[in-house]
């Protein structure tokens, strides 16, 4: 493990944290638009069985 | 003055309950006795190297014995929702929050002082600086943990996972407090260096905090 | 709005490549440390970053303590978010950079102890705002934020008067620094400010969505109660 | 308006309660009922629209003169009546002297013996309730608000309990009762309010009024 390999994984790990954080947010962000949607159906049609996505 | 009468009447009844019931004090003893033990197995060092480290053990020690005891703070008030009972009565916050500080304080210095002379025969510690220095050094850090510890306690209420969430709030900011209290006390035991400047950190801290818990109390009280 | 956010992520995308680049290839090697000082570009910034998000939480605290404005609540959420993330990465960068330069993984550096100190701090605010289960959890999370931000020059004295007992090596490097290597420090700093704007504006939008989703689906759930 | 939650309890809930009067508050769980009360004691804040208890909008001045009892007895178990009594009263800043004559005062108003050395914890459920009106009586309140009061209590002490709420309205206070058994209070109720999810649908002076 010369010098240099330090020095990418210290730059990759930066990305890697930054991605993780990011991917989370994504799959939040999906969670919540699939919500707006079940929320925008009329009623009836709501409590149709849900199918687990 | 009613702000005196009610900080003394719930100071008192919480004595009274506490003398009375007995029920958390020896739960807290054995618990400190076995903290003070197990840490002698673990670590059985020469005088000199225990003189270096002993500070640091005998304040995690009681770090553990308090953290039990804060838990237990507004234990009662919850039972039957007696907090509730104080809420709608005229008498402000303040006095509640230092009657409960306050009991927690001599209920953590009591388990300190019994734990204290176990410590000095399990680590046979004679300390080479001034001894009588680590008074108003238990004093100034006890107080640290109990004023925050109380504080977070009552703010816990508010939440699912009690018992681990006041530890989680306290002791990320106790951490100048800790490193306060070993290493004044670790000066004094090894009588190398001055513990004056870590001193003078802990009365800032609990000026500081105190200060805060005073001004901050009464909305953590009402966040319903 | 959606326009200039896509302009703003596009120049941040090219600010962060060029500071890359310069990290890596423009800026000077340095003399003792060799090219893993490198690490230096993407350290340092971070931890300003990270600082720079903890001080806009206080002051949103500070603001909802005041005027209890659900903005004000929603930047102190964000912020604390993004500033542990950028907190994270000083935490691992710092390591990686400490074991190749003097064969330790952890030094009690004061900037790197205050940054885990201040990491520590805010994941339990984190941890509070997740576990709160009154309807007064953004007033409790500003009073514990504004308890943090009174810890921190306590935080900062104690490690100070720690680190003359117990001398370690410094991570980043106190004295003058070559202006050439300056400038490479900065654009990073501009960059990660950049990205970190970027994503806590995100953040922003689904921390509002995700309240009103809350509150539509707890209506409706009163609404059909009540027939 | 109480924004509660994520939901709102309270909607729109404006309403005028004159002095001196018994009311009854009706409806179904999740109706508001208990959070209307807790925002008249204080204990709970409006986020939205205010509330005026005894004249004053600020709740903190008037709480000398509210008292307040919900199903947990508000008590501490391991204390006797007459110490749980005399611990609220110097919270109320009752004059030390006055302190003993009126605890056992309240405590006989609930038709309850003072000198029970028995603690809380050990009382019936019924005497339970008695001693937890007593204490929301030892500040003599003009303003009284009672959460379910006849909750799994046996039918006597049920109606006895009634009595009590009823004299403490004909000494002139008012009194609110949040409960599910009404009948209890039918004879001596002024006004039944009816309320539904957030809001009062219904004030009637008799138990039989139309509902919603």
């Amino acid at each position: 493990m010369n010098a240099n390999h330090y020095l990418y994984a210290a730059y990759i790990m930066t990305w890697a944290i930054h991605g993780t954080y990011l991917y989370n947010l994504a799959r939040k962000a999906k969670r919540v638009r699939r919500e707006i949607e079940k929320l925008k159906k009329p009623a009836i049609a709501r409590s149709a069985p849900e199918q687990k996505s | 003055m009613n702000f005196l009468t009610v900080t003394r009447a719930t100071l008192a009844k919480d004595i009274r309950l506490e003398w009375r019931s007995k029920d958390a004090i020896n739960a807290m003893l054995f618990f400190s006795l076995l903290v003070v033990v197990i840490f002698s197995f673990a670590f059985d060092p020469t005088a000199e190297e225990s003189r270096r480290i002993a500070g640091g053990l005998v304040w995690v020690a009681f770090l553990f014995a308090a953290i039990v005891a804060l838990n237990q703070t507004w234990a009662r008030e919850l039972r039957n929702q007696v907090l509730d009972a104080y809420r709608v009565s005229p008498a402000p916050a303040i006095p509640l929050f230092l009657a409960k500080a306050v009991g927690n304080f001599i209920f953590v210095a009591a388990l300190e002082a019994l734990m204290t002379p176990l410590f000095i025969a399990f680590y046979r510690l004679r300390p080479l600086g001034p001894g009588w220095q680590l008074i108003p050094i238990a004093i100034l850090g006890t107080w640290a943990l109990v004023v925050n510890g109380t504080f977070f306690a009552a703010m816990s209420l508010r939440t699912r996972a009690r018992e681990i969430m006041l530890p989680l709030l306290l002791f990320p900011l106790s951490i100048p407090a800790l490193l306060g209290m070993v290493n004044s006390t670790t000066a004094i035991l090894t009588g190398e260096t001055s513990p004056a400047f870590w001193i003078a950190l802990l009365v800032a801290y609990d000026v500081v905090f105190t200060t805060a818990c005073l001004l901050l109390f009464e909305t953590v009280l009402e966040a319903e | 709005m959606k326009r200039g956010f896509t302009i703003l992520a596009v120049l941040t995308a090219l600010l962060l490549s060029f500071s890359l680049y310069a990290a890596l290839v423009l800026a000077p090697t340095e003399q003792t440390m060799g090219n893993v000082q490198r690490i230096f570009y993407y350290h340092v910034p971070s931890a300003w970053v990270a600082f720079q998000l903890f001080l806009i939480n206080f002051v949103a605290s500070v603001i909802y303590m005041i005027r209890r404005s659900t903005k004000a609540d929603i930047v102190a959420l964000v912020t604390a978010e993004v500033g542990v993330v950028f907190c994270t990465v000083v935490l691992i960068t710092g390591p990686i950079w400490a074991r190749p330069v003097w064969g330790i993984w952890w030094t009690w550096d004061l900037r790197l102890t205050l940054t885990l100190v201040l990491w520590l701090i805010y994941v339990s605010y984190l941890v509070l705002r997740r576990f709160s289960s009154s309807s007064q959890t953004p007033l409790l999370a500003a009073v514990l934020a504004i308890f943090g931000a009174l810890d921190v020059p306590l935080v900062y004295f104690s490690i100070w008067f720690f680190r003359t007992q117990h001398p370690a090596p410094v991570i980043g490097g106190g004295g003058s620094l070559d202006p050439r290597m300056g400038w490479v420090l900065v654009s990073n700093w501009i960059a990660f400010m950049a990205l970190a704007w970027l994503i806590c504006w995100t953040r922003y939008q689904l921390e509002v969505a995700q309240r009103a989703v809350h509150e539509a689906e707890a209506m409706q759930s009163l609404m059909e109660g009540a027939r | 308006m109480k924004q509660f939650g994520r939901f709102a309890a309270l909607r729109g809930v404006t309403a005028e309660f004159s002095a001196g009067k018994l009311y009854v508050i009706l409806g179904d769980n999740g109706a508001g009922k208990t959070t209307l009360l807790r925002t008249m004691a204080g204990l709970a804040h409006s986020t939205r629209g205010k509330i005026t208890v005894l004249g004053s909008e600020n709740i903190q001045a008037s709480r000398a003169q509210i008292g307040y009892m919900a199903h947990p007895s508000l008590l501490y178990d391991e204390m006797s009546g007459m110490e749980n009594l005399r611990y609220f009263a110097k919270l109320y800043r009752i004059p030390a002297g006055e302190v003993d004559r009126r605890c056992r005062e309240a405590i006989l108003s609930v038709k309850l013996d003072p000198d029970l050395e028995r603690p809380v914890g050990q009382y019936s459920q019924g005497m339970r309730q008695r001693m937890s009106l007593a204490r929301a009586l030892v500040n003599d309140p003009e303003l009284l608000l009672l959460d379910e009061p006849f909750s799994n209590v046996d039918a006597r002490s049920a109606a006895e309990m009634a009595g009590l709420v009823a004299h403490a309205r004909d000494r002139g206070k008012t009194v609110f009762v949040v409960t599910h058994q009404a009948a209890q209070l039918e004879l001596y109720a002024d006004e039944f309010i009816w309320m539904e999810s957030g809001r009062i649908v219904n004030r009637t002076s008799a138990l039989q009024g139309a509902k919603g």
